[in-house]
């Protein structure tokens, strides 16, 4: 990486906010008293009062170990990022996106009001666009940035759409009324809510089927990836299940979808991490394993199966952010991420080694681990859900696939003897090396003195925000039951699984390729859009301007034509006697039929002088001398006009088809039509004539003038001829331009 | 274009026509007529210059550049409207002094600024097509 | 009272003549500047009056409604005057960085302030013929706006543009025509009445129509929007970025103004029309827009789009619906003018607007990508920028209905506008320029950057404020929609008690 | 028969007459052939508009009919010009006009 | 009367839309100067016909005797005529400048500002 002269700054930047970071979870860590004594922290302002939304902000359980676990794994992060690209060149840039990203997730989690929660959700996808999008020049990056913003915001959408309609059924956007109400369960809108809600949900935290956004977003720099995809960005989804679990939970189509879903996931994100020959990506599909059985515990209503969602989510949280951050060292310290690449680490890496090791264990679920107790709880809650055997069976398949893909992780890359990598291995820089010990130490740690540590706060979430009447206690040794049995049965099948893993690729390999890739799909429905889009302007936008003109008269005749038979307006069609105006009005049609077809260009002006000239006639007969005057004066200079132009331009030829002609006079005639009906109707009833009155009986009084059309152009409505005047002026201007400025070159 | 005819006949005819123009503008509160029909016999009449003598000398024989005296003319006219505020009155409401027969008003003078304007934009419109060859 | 109303459409046509008469010298761009202050000023000050007033109605000539011409000043028009002043503004000192003494001696600073004028001309009046003249002059000066850079496709866009909008113009002309003819007034309040007690409301539909294609043209609506990406990519930034901002939105502001004063007698027929206008305008908008590479002409279709949303607005015809309608009319203003002014910036900066043809704008000019983040996703409806409360009010004002397609297709058409924007930001600012070109602010003449960058900033400013602190500008809709639901209070100012 | 109800007869035939001279002028400039012809055709047109106005004006009374008729007698002649200019440069450049 | 107008009005507006359709700059003209005339004459019908009497008073501001002709369509055509040549004359500048930018006035093949798709 090239030297750059703000590298120091840069690395500034990144300690600056990890001691930020600190410091909001030192503040999250002092309300932890207050909130598991059952006292959630309020604040909130007015934002759009006219809508019923407010800004509102409430600590209670749940965003309790949310907050803890985003800041406390937000300061690990920075410092990791700063060892490991803290001499990018936009590594402020980086750093500023990043803490955008951590506060936005912050403020979801805190969120009271569901409008809130909705703006801090689609800051996270606005941030981890541009996270996961930092490698801009690479291509790949753009495409899986786009992917994820794409699948996350449509998600958004339907969730704002969810929101909004909650909002109507239960009386107001505020999650502190809504959720000390009745629930919503029962109301008209619970359908369409709960699949908006769910779509938002299912999308951010990447379940099946939209779950092909997150391996790709691994194309951001590690750091993100540690962050975005352990405690932070995917979660929530599942915060939002956890959140609205009272309101919304509970119901046959809440259990089967998220069952459904949460399994379909976790099994075939764990078999898919089985077979990644990358290390990042390998983590990225247990990720989604560890969503899906959360997602699937959630499906319950029992506090065992709650018990196990949140548990469980404290314990991925602690291990998935350790292994990305080891693996980012791995990559670091040799320059892969390849599994077939890395054998016999431990000895260069050993403290890389130990946080490995470690946090595997809490993967792999091994005693001590606090991995250990939250699939013995997952087996407890799962126990006590509908479809019980199936949730069991899929949780256990998950379980057993993660346990070898942690071997697979953890064992491969340190044991064995040393072979060549691309640089020669060496240990990360201390920044790199304190997150994924002190993390993965936490898992021990927690494993150990799990009911002081957790319990409290577990507890304050299920009874606080799930609404639970108890929970489930934090064990090492629950006793021998049917969990532990589980259990063992889960180690005994990952052991196979991990000793047998070639046997098992040959097994599953076919059936994966033939699975269809959503990925691909991915691509194709974008292709697809485009395709639609370019036709659609193909078809629309043809840049044939007698198309245009074709479907502005088409729309104008359906328009007028279909209104008429709609509204039926009265005409009284009624012939005058005179013979002038038959004669008038005759040789004024004729003069406009000859400047339809003729070849000559001074047979068309003169045909259109004809029609001037009739027209002006017809003014006179009406009693408008000021009117025919102008009409006159206008048609002479129009003609001179034409007349100069005409030396410049080609002549006239007609190469319409017979066909288009047809469809052109059809669309004229029905046009002309509508105008004639208009006019008519128009002259069916009586003229009001008040004003007309009123201008008679004051232009001499008031305005001091005889000629009342004049009076009426430059008094009563002086401002009309203002704008008229100003409108020749500038036509004039505007010709002037056009004609005098020399052509410049550009097309 | 060269007739004799036309070419003698030409000068005089402009100044009938500059005559004839504002003859019709001035009446044009009590007969027909008006700036607008003003305006346009005035232009028709260096347009006839122009026709004559050529471009050139008709842009000479108005001297000044007939885009200007279209803007003059707007900013007559936005005098006459605003004028109006001095009496604190409505915009564009007339005032009106009367001399013996004499009637002078700025809704005469909005009037002279719509001639002027059509004036100023029917030579500029001409001059500029009669140059494009 | 009717100086503060005549006062706006003045000041532009005052700075046109001095402009003009200015041309040759720097002395010309700075009235035009200087105009456009004033014009600020004063449009605040109507502002205040219509805030502290209500509705305010003034008689041009003194001469009593509904015989003279009335401008009349409710909160949707006179929020449309200012922001058309603060555009005015943002643009003309945008001008001064692109506009070269050629076009100034053509006319270019006149040309501009009486677009302003036409506009606002517009926005105020009261008339309905009066409007056709406004209309007009807006018209005609965006003709000679279109033309003056002298550019051989401005040439072709401006044959689609001037002969489309042309048509528009004579039929509004027509309808104006004969609604007078049926109703014996062209006063719009005093049209309410008369169109109410016609006898003949077949009679009154079908003239309802005629205006509806007239200002659906003029509002670039589907399926008669063709003129709109045909010529906006044309002319100088400065002026598509004035186009982009107001000229459609007159097609709005007529469109909300005549269907909830005017015609209101067979909404079940006429706004039902609208509504599936307004789907389809929103859906072809912005597939057009995904299959452009050039920046501005993305940006065209998707103003077509976006006007989908208005008009649904107006269509679904509840008190939160045009409310939306009316937010989302002043926040597409700003935001559209910003992003082609950063258009402008980019094409400055990288040499062309072709996407494929550009890059790099990210790393080298960060200031410009963040600023372009602003309006992009504004305009995409993310929190908390001003466009999420557009769409938002515009949506659930869908679901209040139980609209369930309206709300899907408005939010479906949300989705395609994030992937144009994001199409923009990875083509233009995150890929590299293909050239190998490093875009950089500084490369812009000091003076330049300064013209260029501060209105982008003051007008994205004005999209977080309005993002960020909603509850005034949304009372501030709330109130202009139930005016323009209820216009007692609009024909009471005009009309006073005499008539009707 | 009156003299005013004469008057008003002779001028309504008048202006039939006239009208026909007008359509008649109309073939003349519809059917060509030469540039001239219709050249010369309109400007007839244009004159016996004069004398509908005029005719106008005693039928009705009101001399501001023959206002117009000052007008376009004035003017008519400059489109005559302008077309004539036409084509004689038209046949100074070999263009035929169709 | 109006009945006749209203006919012929429609009947230009046919034409016009015809000529405009032709895809000939030029015709676009004819049509436009058509579409100005027939719409005025929609616009006067509209107003009504009243023959004879031109809304002038008489010398000391008197009515006269017979109904005048309605001054106020009148002011609204004039407005409308002078502000339709304004159109039309740029448009017919507009019309030369595209001839000598390409040659010829077939408005479909003028596809600088929106050239034909090559990526298909």
């Amino acid at each position: 990486m090239t030297q750059h002269a703000t590298t120091g700054a840069g690395r500034l930047y990144g300690y600056a906010a990890s001691g930020l970071a600190a410091l909001i979870f030192v503040a999250f860590a002092a309300m932890a008293p207050g909130v598991v004594g059952g006292q959630p922290v309020l604040a909130d302002w007015p934002w759009a009062p006219s809508l019923n939304i407010l800004l509102a902000f409430m600590v209670d359980g749940l965003s309790l170990i949310f907050g803890l676990l985003i800041s406390g794994i937000g300061s690990l992060i920075f410092l990791y990022a700063t060892g490991y690209m803290g001499d990018h060149p936009r590594f402020g840039r980086f750093v500023l996106f990043l803490f955008a990203f951590m506060i936005s997730m912050l403020g979801l989690v805190m969120a009271r009001d569901l409008i809130t929660l909705f703006l801090f959700w689609e800051l996270t996808s606005i941030t981890s666009y541009l996270l996961i999008g930092f490698d801009h020049d690479n291509p790949r990056a753009r495409r899986n940035a786009l992917q994820a913003m794409l699948i996350t915001a449509g998600g958004g959408l339907a969730l704002l759409a969810g929101f909004i309609l909650m909002g109507t059924a239960a009386g107001g956007y505020d999650l502190a009324h809504i959720l000390a109400g009745q629930g919503l369960q029962e109301h008209p809108l619970y359908g369409p809510i709960l699949v908006l809600v769910l779509l938002g949900a299912f999308t951010k935290s990447a379940q099946f089927p939209f779950h092909a956004w997150l391996p790709n977003a691994m194309a951001a720099p590690t750091p993100v990836s540690a962050f975005l995809h352990s405690a932070t960005m995917v979660k929530a989804g599942v915060y939002l299940l956890a959140r609205l679990h009272p309101t919304l939970g509970g119901t046959p189509s809440w259990t089967v979808t998220l069952t459904a879903a949460g399994a379909v996931t976790a099994v075939l994100a764990s078999v898919l991490a089985m077979r990644q020959g990358d290390l990042k990506q390998a983590l990225a599909y247990t990720t989604l394993m560890a969503l899906g059985m959360i997602t699937m515990l959630l499906a319950g209503s029992h506090p065992y199966a709650l018990t196990a969602a949140v548990t469980f989510l404290i314990v991925h949280s602690l291990y998935k952010a350790s292994l990305f951050m080891v693996v980012g060292a791995i990559d670091h310290g040799t320059g892969t991420r390849e599994v077939a690449q890395l054998r016999g680490l431990g000895r260069a890496m050993p403290v890389t080694a130990v946080a490995a090791f470690l946090a595997c264990a809490s993967m792999a679920g091994l005693p001590p681990m606090i991995g250990w107790i939250g699939k013995e709880l997952i087996y407890a809650g799962g126990a006590t859900m509908t479809g019980a055997p199936l949730v069991l069976a899929a949780a256990v398949a998950a379980n057993a696939l993660v346990f070898a893909v942690a071997g697979v992780v953890a064992l491969r890359p340190f044991l064995g003897a040393p072979v060549r990598t691309p640089y020669p291995a060496h240990e990360a820089p201390w920044q790199m090396l304190a997150g994924p010990i002190i993390l993965a130490a936490c898992g021990l740690v927690a494993g150990v003195l799990a009911q002081p540590l957790l319990g409290a706060a577990i507890g304050s979430t299920l009874t606080g925000s799930l609404l639970q009447d108890r929970a489930a206690g934090l064990h090492l040794w629950a006793g021998f039951n049917a969990a532990f049995v589980l259990s063992i049965l889960t180690f005994t099948l990952g052991v196979m699984l991990y000793v047998m893993r070639d046997r098992f690729a040959t097994l599953v390999d076919p059936v994966l390729r033939r699975l269809p890739s959503l990925d691909n799909g991915w691509d194709q429905l974008l292709d697809a859009l485009r395709d639609l889009a370019a036709w659609q302007t193909r078809v629309l936008q043809t840049g044939r301007l007698t198309g245009y003109m074709l479907a502005v008269f088409a729309v104008t005749a359906l328009a007028l034509g279909a209104t008429i038979l709609h509204g039926r307006p009265v005409i009284m069609p009624e012939l005058p006697r005179s013979a002038f105006l038959w004669l008038t009005v005759g040789f004024t049609a004729a003069g406009a039929v000859v400047a339809l077809n003729t070849h000559s260009r001074i047979a068309a002006i003169a045909g259109i002088g004809t029609v001037g000239i009739g027209v002006a006639v017809i003014f006179i007969f009406a009693g408008a001398p000021d009117v025919a005057t102008t009409q006159l004066m206008v048609e002479t200079l129009s003609a001179v006009m034409f007349a100069i132009a005409a030396l410049r331009l080609p002549g006239l030829v007609e190469r319409r088809s017979r066909q288009r002609q047809l469809a052109h006079g059809a669309v004229a005639l029905a046009v002309g039509l509508c105008v004639t009906v208009m006019v008519l109707s128009v002259t069916a009833s009586p003229l009001d004539r008040t004003i007309t009155q009123y201008f008679e009986e004051n232009s001499y009084v008031l305005a001091h003038g005889l000629n009342i059309v004049n009076v009426v152009l430059v008094d009563f409505r002086a401002f009309d001829t203002f704008g008229e005047l100003i409108v020749v002026l500038l036509a004039s201007f505007g010709a002037y331009a056009v004609l005098k400025r020399k052509g410049r070159a550009g097309a | 274009m060269n007739s004799l005819i036309l070419s003698v006949g030409a000068r005089f005819l402009t100044a009938l026509f500059l005559l004839f123009s504002l003859f019709v503008l001035l009446r044009g509160h009590n007969s027909p007529g008006g700036g607008f029909i003003g305006g346009l016999i005035g232009a028709a009449g260096f347009v006839l210059y122009s026709f004559a003598a050529g471009v050139d000398a008709a842009r000479r024989a108005v001297r000044v550049d007939p885009r200007a005296i279209g803007v003059w003319g707007m900013a007559l006219a936005i005098i006459a409207g605003l004028a109006s505020a001095l009496a604190s009155l409505d915009p564009f409401t007339g005032l009106w002094l009367i001399l013996a027969d004499l009637a002078l008003s700025t809704v005469l003078v909005f009037d002279i600024g719509v001639y002027l304007a059509v004036f100023g934009a029917i030579l500029t419109l001409v001059f500029a097509l009669e140059e494009t060859l | 009272m009717s100086w503060v109303l005549a006062l706006p459409i003045m000041i532009p046509f005052v700075t046109a003549v001095l402009a003009f008469l200015l041309r040759r010298s720097r002395m010309g761009d700075l009235a035009s500047v200087g105009g456009s202050a004033a014009s600020l000023v004063v449009a605040v000050v109507l502002i205040a009056e219509v805030l502290d007033q209500g509705v305010i109605a003034g008689q041009i000539g003194g001469w009593q409604a509904p015989f003279g011409i009335t401008l009349v000043a409710d909160h949707l028009s006179a929020a449309m005057v200012l922001i058309t002043a603060i555009i005015g503004l943002s643009v003309a000192v945008w001008s001064l960085a692109e506009i070269g003494p050629t076009s100034a001696r053509f006319g270019y600073h006149a040309l501009f302030q009486s677009l302003l004028g036409g506009v606002t001309g517009a926005f105020l009046t009261g008339d309905l013929f009066n409007l056709y003249v406004w209309f007009e002059v807006l018209l005609i000066s965006s003709f000679g706006l279109l033309v003056i850079g002298g550019r051989k496709y401005a040439i072709d866009g401006a044959v689609k543009y001037v002969t489309l909008n042309l048509i528009a113009t004579v039929l509004f002309l027509a309808g104006a025509g004969l609604l007078y003819g049926a109703t014996g007034t062209l006063n719009m309040a005093d049209l309410r009445g008369a169109v109410a007690a016609s006898p003949d409301q077949g009679l009154m539909t079908l003239i309802a129509m005629m205006l509806m294609v007239a200002f659906g043209m003029k509002a670039a609506v589907f399926p008669l929007f063709f003129w709109l990406p045909a010529s906006y990519h044309t002319p100088h930034y400065a002026v598509s970025a004035v186009f982009a901002g107001l000229l459609t939105k007159v097609g709005v502001y007529a469109l909300l103004r005549v269907f909830t004063l005017i015609f209101v007698g067979d909404v079940g027929y006429t706004h039902e029309i609208l509504l599936w206008v307004s789907l389809l305008t929103m859906l072809t908008g912005v597939l057009g827009a995904a299959a452009q590479s050039d920046f501005r002409k993305i940006l065209s279709f998707h103003i077509i789009s976006q006007i989908g949303y208005m008009v649904l607005g107006l269509a679904l015809m509840t008190p939160l619906a045009v409310m939306g309608a009316v937010f989302y009319l002043l926040h597409h203003i700003i935001v559209k003018t910003n992003l082609f002014l950063i258009a402008g910036v980019s094409q400055r900066l990288t040499g062309s607007s072709d996407l494929y043809a550009i890059g790099g704008l990210y790393r080298t000019a960060p200031l410009l990508a963040a600023l372009f983040i602003i309006p992009a996703f504004s305009l995409a409806g993310f929190p908390p920028l001003s466009g999420f409360w557009a769409k938002f009010v515009i949506v659930r004002a869908s679901l209040d209905l139980g609209e369930w397609l309206v709300a899907g297709v408005a939010l479906l058409v949300g989705l395609l506008t994030i992937f144009s924007m994001t199409k923009i930001w990875a083509e233009a600012f995150w890929k590299a320029h293909p050239e190998g070109r490093q875009p950089a602010l500084a490369d812009l003449p000091r003076s330049a950057r300064w013209q260029m960058m501060v209105p982008i900033i003051a007008l994205a400013v004005m999209t977080v404020v309005i993002g960020a602190f909603p509850s005034a500008f949304l009372e501030f809709a709330t109130k202009g929609a139930e005016q323009l639901l209820d216009p007692a209070a609009y024909v009471a100012a005009v009309l006073g008690e005499a008539r009707r | 028969m009156t003299p005013t109800a004469f008057m008003q007869t002779s001028v309504t035939l008048a202006l039939i007459m006239v009208g026909l001279a007008i359509f008649i002028g109309f073939i003349r400039l519809a059917r060509g052939p030469s540039l001239a012809d219709r050249v010369v055709a309109l400007d007839m047109m244009t004159t016996a508009v004069i004398v509908v106005c005029g005719l106008y004006a005693v039928r009705t009374d009101a001399e501001a009919f023959l206002d117009i008729a000052v007008a376009l007698a004035l003017v008519s002649f400059l489109s005559v010009v302008a077309l004539a200019r036409y084509a004689e440069r038209l046949g100074r450049r070999n263009d035929r006009d169709d | 009367m109006e009945t006749l107008v209203a006919c012929l009005s429609g009947f230009l507006v046919a034409t016009s839309i015809w000529l405009m359709l032709s895809g000939n700059l030029m015709r676009f003209l004819f049509g436009l100067l058509l579409l100005s005339n027939g719409v005025n004459l929609a616009i006067l019908a509209a107003g009504r016909l009243t023959p004879g009497a031109p809304p002038l008073l008489g010398v000391k501001g008197e009515l006269p005797a017979d109904t005048m002709a309605n001054a106020l369509p009148q002011a609204l055509l004039l407005t409308a005529i002078v502000i339709g040549f304004g159109l039309f004359a740029f448009a017919l500048a507009l019309t030369i400048q595209a001839y000598r930018t390409f040659g010829h006035l077939e408005v479909d093949r003028m596809r600088i500002a929106e050239p034909a798709e090559e990526r298909e």
